[in-house]
């Protein structure tokens, strides 16, 4: 595989490669291009790609309209909060199964993702009366709830198939040393697997942050992230089409950026062991 | 302090109520007001999950003449009548206000009311030789649409509403369907879609839609057709009293060339407007029920119509709910203001069609089911303009499938 | 590492997770069946009592439930192919040498990141609409009529913004499998005289296999619960054509308010999936041992 | 300190019987080093030393006490596994401080305890540093000094040099043995290596199948092998073992001789010469011997023997004599 | 057939040159050993003749015609991998037949080649098994399987049994020399093994840094090497290089001598034993010699010799001498 490769295959490939990377990018790119452009010319034709009006008056219209840090900070709470709970949850489960690993093991993997089968519509109203009884609705600590279950299962799995690599010698190596249970799993296993609890973190992360039923159905105001900010930009009365590439750039920007930056611990946790 | 929380859709004249709250803490500062603005179709989803669970978790919400009747009969709204003196509840539009009461109690204040009307191309109209009368026959939508297609210039004779549901085409369809004798239910709440009548509903519908119409209509909504217009894309667009404004407004490239005329009838006495209002409305449920009601007092009042036109002009008052609105010259002036109270003059949700029924409801039945129901047929009458059913399939499948519910829900014994 | 109490322990930290999922499971779960053999609107809170077989018989029984079965394998199944062969492809394009291949793996993945309905709302309104989208405007320059995807094709239009938001997922799986692989299997396969496509076939797709295995367990898991992207673009239409099973539960819960039927209708997309489960995990179970 | 007993241990995983019981005795000081072929169970045993495995029956003690159900960090004892098991994101010097961290021990004292250890590993330079910047020599020095910091009252070792390769293994191998010579701690050492086990070892125990097959000190075992397993496992090249007319001659079942013990020239087995490899300081050659077999030998680097050569063999040394159950005799 | 010819080979990657420019002549038939140490370019070299890297200049011919342009598939070579590179999907049956079937070999004919390669590898009850369920031999020898099915020019191994413990690599080792005697054909064979390349090779290609030191027979390396690095590197246990006054006595910069001919008891040098190990077979025992240094010697398994014994040495066989250069005088 080390051979040279000539300069030429190399350009070719890059182009090739580059094409597909812009053409999966584009619908981004078209919104937030679409963001900067009067109401006007977003829908002007033929299509306007660079030279338009540069304008951020449809930002400044979107937070006029609603005030966006505050559904910002709750998409926040939400999608670390859920996440963090997951983990702490999740790192004692996986570390069981990891490590002392029974027959059963495997179904029961199998079994908590199977749970995150159950179409989400069936069971709104049953969520709706019990969170009604518990006085949860539009609550962030509601929500935080509901998405740690959602992705418990994704959590366990990810942290699993991370700890499996962990050799067991080493955790043996911290008994011998007198590590009791809690110092074993917090003082070797946890900072050890830090690069998999990050990924793992990040991916739920994301998964949390797009989250858009139970957000949408169980949240008013007070706990209202970005998919209610969202839904109250595609308007009955016309379809601006800047505001609302605007206000969806506001709403997948910062997840955007994250996954970017996060974006070699993300692969190496989206692969769920697949590849060791 | 109280803080109410208030939900409302995201349609100009809300947004910009939401603008003109320093007026309101003004008056009222032990009041603090949270908004819940969203999209339609959410916004229902919510509001009725929370009102018909008792959630509590609104204090005024925003429904639609639709909903009023099925909720006030369930006992899950307050009663207006205890408004202060000085809302004037006489001043409100009879038709308007008939929709919105509930065994002679009135459920809802409305924020802003309308009707349908035909809007065209007043220069389109010219090059082709014709003229629209203010009162157009359905013959006649037809004759202009032909004139004024130019499918290689991307002009499209009329533009309607193609998306599927309740709200959507079902909307427009059911007002269609009034002026051509149709109904949706006999008094015994047998389904009709198997009568003539709603059979030269539709294929009118498809014939003018197919012949005349844009690409891609089955998916077409209010919204896309707006864009249409303000496009000059259309010859014609038949849709609510409000989309007016917006065609006459800065973002149209056809603002001055626009007409009005009421919706198209076929001689039977009814035309094929519909009537709605968005109106406020607070929860039985609601504890905070006095803030609620100096709220709606001041939203739908006829000084918050005089504090928008202070604010930002005639044409920006939110229209249709009030007599004395269009007694004011000011406000007669505006192009489209007698044509917008006429539409609404004209529809009787007591008496929507020309044979009678045993529901309200123009371009709706008030009941339950309607969502659901009006979807599905919506579906079906969508399929059919995208060519993938004929009209008479998909009028017998929407009787069949309305039959199926309405036995179920047990309305057909 | 097995020794007793280090079982036990392991026992009582599974537990709080292996608790909350039942409970997340069993008392929804438990509601909903009660609920579907209920007469429950929340329209009409008089109207209750048991309603035997009644929510299911309707809900079967309705026009559109077969299509929504159909509707939801093709959905399913189109997209797992879409992502999986477009996956390969180009994860093995990005495997190359090639220059800026940070670059382009953060634009590739991109999609990924994308809220459900926004990358709806971005693709029906500016790529597929008919008269404004840039299909519609690149087919007129091209001098063709603009083709009304979400008329004429909803559920291929569907398969492709869906396919859209999972196709990262998928490439970036398959690529890190493919950099797993091992270059002394690929030269051991050159010395034996196969030609690029025949190591291809033979050495890198059953190399794949695995990965190809977590992607469709993953992506079924979240593509069986669809229909967001369906309210936003079509609404089920036109007709039933892009109704799929969680969209006709919507439908009935949310549009109807009708709980028992929803429920209903809840239990039977369980029991669908848990049969759709049951194979594919009885297949992917052991592709994934060792 | 570290006298540790083992009484009928016995170990089975599900229905397996790893370790039918064991019986064995290892001094306070000792070297002790288990040899046995791959899967015989010497890891197992160690590990239930250690307290990692509980024992299906049988009695584990130490120093006279009963430690069977002691949990591993309560029995004073100190491991070092084969891939040396080190925390990989603390440094050297946390890495040898943790069991003294573990055991709350102050600061202080615990540092003074690392210098100690650092120095007399040689690691005194690489304190800061992280496992994955060592080499694998260093890394093992780093897992002996964790387990030397303890003050263990034994030494668990398992096979700890496979990792290595040959010539960094020649040189730990003999810094471990100097290690035992200055702490003078008992250790016990798993290897399935027999120059480790005969160059370290005071005593020696093979294991076959879970079972103990002979214990004894190096040189007993390579002069003295109580049965035929252990015959041909300890001494390398292996020991000929011939059955049949010949070993009846010496009346025995089979004979066994070692290829040292062989001199090519005149005797009273000939054959024809198959492999013969010359390593310049020896050379080792296979003989097809009509009637007993193939014979390993093991002649100087001058042999001048090449393959087909038709030659002449004899014993030379001790011949072992073993009865139809395998056993030595008298 | 599988002569092959290397004339100014050249192998650069980027800036680095890690072969300056190699010139080697392997004989039809010849078992050729490349040995050195870690990184000095042995893969690379036998890469470069695979043809899986490209020369940088030079030219490879094989049976006399260039091949260097020549990919390599048709360069008629088979090649076995230090991981073994086997197919982990594939049966051994098809891991085996793959370049049968790649060649578009008629399936009954490649069916026969398959079983008489199973048969003389000994696999033929493995063929339906995967390779994750073979043993670290059985894998390696479906490895070569699948090279001697297609009957190549010349068998090119990389390091074929630095996967396998030290009993099955004597196994392999002596089963490829009997492979070679078998079919003949030309084998080049890399290692850093020197028993290995020892025992194996009719020539063995000692290099260093990219470049050759020396290629002879294993005995003339062992006992005429040309250099120090020659010297140093085979042979094991190593020679004992002795620099200083003790060499200027025989007129050279640096003297060599092996440590199994050196003799314990009378001779001119006296020291303290070190360390002292006893194989049973043999004794190795490294002394302190004042002036000298540290000498290691081998001696006999009896040799009573212990820690701390002072005892005296003394040269018994070739003194090997070598100038300011490291090169080794006449
Ligand atoms: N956790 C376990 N469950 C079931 N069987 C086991 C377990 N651990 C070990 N065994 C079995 O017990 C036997 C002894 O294993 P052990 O690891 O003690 O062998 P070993 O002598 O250390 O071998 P090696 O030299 O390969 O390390 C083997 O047959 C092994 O398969
Ligand atoms: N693809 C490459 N790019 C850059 N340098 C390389 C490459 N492959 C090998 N090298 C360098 O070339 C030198 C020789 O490598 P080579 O693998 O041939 O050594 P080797 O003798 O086989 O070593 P070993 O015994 O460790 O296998 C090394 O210094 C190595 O770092
Ligand atoms: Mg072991
Ligand atoms: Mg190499």
């Amino acid at each position: 595989m080390a051979r040279h490769v000539t300069t030429r295959r190399k350009a070719i490939n890059t182009a090739a490669a580059w094409s597909v990377a812009i053409l999966l990018f584009f619908p981004i790119l078209w919104t937030i291009l679409t963001s900067f452009k009067p109401e006007a010319q977003a829908v002007a034709s033929p299509p306007i790609f660079l030279g338009f009006d540069w304008t951020l008056q449809n930002y400044i219209d979107v937070n006029d309209q609603r005030d966006y840090f505050r559904f910002f900070w709750n998409s926040v709470i939400i999608a670390v909060g859920s996440t963090v709970l997951g983990l702490v949850i999740a790192i004692p489960a996986a570390w069981s199964m990891a490590f002392v690993p029974g027959r059963k093991t495997k179904d029961l993997l199998m079994w908590m993702l199977s749970t995150k089968m159950m179409p989400a519509v069936g069971v709104l109203v049953p969520i709706y009366l019990i969170f009604k009884t518990l006085g949860l609705l539009d609550s962030r600590i509601g929500l935080v709830i509901v998405l740690t279950l959602m992705n418990l299962p994704i959590i366990v799995w990810m942290l699993y198939t991370y700890f499996k690599e962990i050799p067991g010698e080493i955790l043996e190596a911290a008994r011998m040393d007198g590590a009791s249970l809690a110092s074993e799993i917090l003082y070797v296993l946890t900072p050890m697997a830090i690069p998999g609890i990050a990924s793992t973190l990040l991916l739920n992360i994301i998964l949390a942050w797009n989250e858009s039923f139970w957000t949408l159905n169980l949240t008013v105001s007070n706990a209202a992230p970005l998919t209610k900010f969202i839904a109250s930009f595609s308007s009955p009365q016309g379809l601006f089409y800047a505001k609302l590439s605007a206000a969806s750039t506001m709403a997948i920007l910062p997840i955007l950026v994250l996954g970017w930056f996060s974006q070699k611990q993300l692969v190496r946790g989206l692969t769920f062991g697949a590849v060791k | 302090e109280t803080t109410i929380t208030v939900a409302t859709v995201n349609n100009g004249d809300m947004i910009r109520m939401q603008g003109l709250m320093d007026d309101f803490y003004a008056k009222h500062p032990d009041i603090k007001v949270e908004w819940v603005t969203l999209e339609e179709n959410v916004l229902r989803q919510n509001v009725t999950t929370d009102i018909a669970t008792n959630g509590g978790q609104y204090d005024v919400l925003t429904i639609g003449t639709y909903e009023v009747p099925i909720w006030g009969k369930q006992g899950w709204l307050a009663s207006l009548n205890d408004l202060p003196a000085d809302y004037d509840v006489d001043d409100l539009l009879p038709a308007i206000r008939g929709g919105l009461t509930v065994d002679g109690n009135l459920m809802a204040s409305p924020f802003y009311g309308e009707s349908s009307m035909v809007m065209y191309r007043t220069d389109l109209m010219e090059a082709a030789g014709l003229t629209m009368p203010d009162a157009p026959t359905w013959a006649d939508i037809e004759a202009a649409a032909a004139a004024m297609t130019n499918k290689d210039g991307e002009v499209y004779g009329i533009c309607l509403r193609g998306k599927a549901g309740w709200g959507e085409n079902m909307a427009f369809l059911t007002a269609m369907s009034n002026s051509f004798g149709a109904r949706w239910f006999d008094e015994a709440w047998k389904p009709q879609f198997d009568s003539p009548e709603w059979k030269a509903t539709l294929d009118t519908y498809l014939r003018l839609m197919t012949e005349y119409g844009p690409p891609g209509a089955s998916n077409n909504g209010f919204n896309e057709n707006l864009t249409l217009f303000q496009q000059g894309k259309c010859g014609m667009w038949i849709d609510a009293t409000v989309a007016a404004s917006f065609v006459t407004g800065a973002d149209s490239t056809v603002a001055d060339k626009v007409g009005f005329a009421l919706a198209p009838d076929n001689g039977l006495g009814k035309r094929g407007n519909w009537l709605w209002a968005w109106s406020l409305a607070i929860p039985a449920s609601s504890t905070k029920q006095d803030a609620a009601k100096t709220f709606i007092n001041w939203a739908t009042n006829k000084d918050y119509l005089a504090l928008v036109a202070s604010k930002e002009g005639w044409a920006n008052v939110p229209p249709g709910t009030r007599t004395s609105l269009y007694a004011n010259p000011e406000y007669a002036a505006i192009p489209f203001a007698k044509m917008t109270i006429d539409s609404i003059n004209s529809a009787d949700p007591n008496a929507p069609t020309v044979q009678p029924v045993p529901y309200v409801g123009v371009q709706f039945v008030a009941i339950p089911e309607f969502q659901g129901l009006g979807t599905s047929v919506g579906q079906e009458f969508s399929a059919a303009l995208a060519g993938q059913k004929t009209a008479d399939e998909a009028l017998a499948a929407a009787q069949a499938l309305v039959t199926d519910e309405m036995t179920a829900a047990g309305y057909i014994q | 590492m097995s020794t007793q109490s280090s079982r036990a322990a392991a026992r009582l930290m599974l537990s709080p997770t292996v608790i909350l999922l039942l409970i997340w499971m069993i008392v929804p779960l438990a509601m909903t069946l009660w609920f579907s053999f209920q007469r429950y609107n929340l329209l009409y809170p008089e109207r209750s009592g048991w309603n035997d077989f009644a929510n299911y018989t309707r809900f079967v029984a309705s026009p559109a439930f077969m299509s929504a079965i159909a509707n939801t394998l093709i959905l399913v199944v189109g997209v797992l192919v879409i992502t999986i062969v477009l996956g390969i492809l180009i994860a093995l394009l990005i495997d190359q040498p090639l220059w800026g291949q940070g670059a382009v793996r953060i634009l590739t993945i991109s999609p990924f990141f994308i809220m459900p309905p926004v990358a709806a709302l971005i693709w029906k309104n500016m790529f597929m609409n008919p008269t404004n989208g840039l299909f519609a405007e690149a087919s007129k320059f091209l001098g063709l009529s603009p083709y009304d995807f979400l008329g004429q094709a909803p559920l291929a239009s569907i398969i492709l913004i869906v396919a859209w938001q999972w196709l990262p997922f998928a490439t970036l799986i398959l690529l890190t499998a493919l950099q797993s692989l091992s270059s002394e299997e690929l030269e051991a396969a050159e010395m034996d005289g196969a030609p690029a496509i025949k190591r291809f076939w033979y050495i890198m797709l059953p190399h794949l296999a695995r990965s190809i295995t977590v992607v469709v367990l993953i992506q079924t898991i979240f593509l069986l619960g669809i229909f967001g992207e369906i309210l936003v673009t079509t609404n089920g239409g036109p007709g039933t054509a892009s109704t799929t099973l969680p969209y006709l539960i919507y439908k009935e819960a949310l549009l109807d308010f009708d709980v028992g039927t929803a429920a209903a209708g809840g239990v039977v997309a369980v029991v669908l999936a848990n049969i759709v489960a049951f194979f594919a995990m009885r297949a992917i179970g052991k592709n994934l041992e060792g | 300190m570290g006298q540790i007993t083992l009484h009928q241990v016995r170990k089975s995983f599900g229905e397996v019987d790893v370790i039918p019981g064991v019986d064995l005795e290892i001094k306070d000081g000792e070297f002790v080093v288990f040899v046995g072929p791959s899967g015989c169970g010497k890891s197992t045993l160690l590990r239930l030393i250690a307290g990692l495995e509980d024992t299906t029956s049988g009695t584990i003690s130490i120093d006279g006490k009963d430690a069977t159900a002691l949990p591993p960090a309560k029995r004073g004892l100190a491991m070092v596994f084969q891939s040396y098991a080190l925390y990989p994101h603390m440094s050297v010097k946390k890495n040898i401080g943790f069991p003294l961290k573990m055991a709350g021990m102050d600061p202080a004292e615990a540092e003074t305890r690392i210098q100690r250890a650092a120095s007399v590993l040689n690691l005194t330079n690489y304190l800061d540093r992280k496992p994955g910047q060592l080499s694998g020599g260093q890394r093992q020095r780093v897992a002996i000094g964790r387990a030397i910091v303890r003050e263990p009252a034994a030494f668990l070792f398992d096979e700890p040099l496979s990792n290595l390769d040959a010539a960094l293994r020649v040189g730990m191998r003999q810094e471990i043995s100097e290690l035992h010579q200055s702490l003078k701690t008992t250790m016990v050492y798993v290897t399935h290596d027999q120059v480790e086990a005969m160059t370290m070892a005071d005593k020696i125990v093979v294991l076959n199948a879970g079972r103990i097959e002979q214990v004894g000190s190096p040189l007993d075992l390579y002069h003295s092998p109580k049965n035929l397993f252990v015959a041909g496992f300890i001494g390398s090249p292996k020991m000929n073992l011939i059955a049949g007319p010949e070993a009846a001659k010496h009346g025995a079942t089979t004979i066994g001789i070692r290829p040292e013990h062989i001199t090519v020239g005149d005797g009273p087995w000939e054959g024809v010469v198959g492999l013969s490899e010359h390593l310049g300081s020896d050379s080792f050659i296979k003989v097809d011997v009509a009637g007993v077999g193939i014979i390993n030998v093991r002649g100087p680097g001058e042999l001048g023997v090449h393959h087909g050569d038709r030659i002449r063999l004899a014993p030379a040394g001790k011949l072992h004599r073993f009865d139809a159950n395998g056993m030595a005799m008298a």
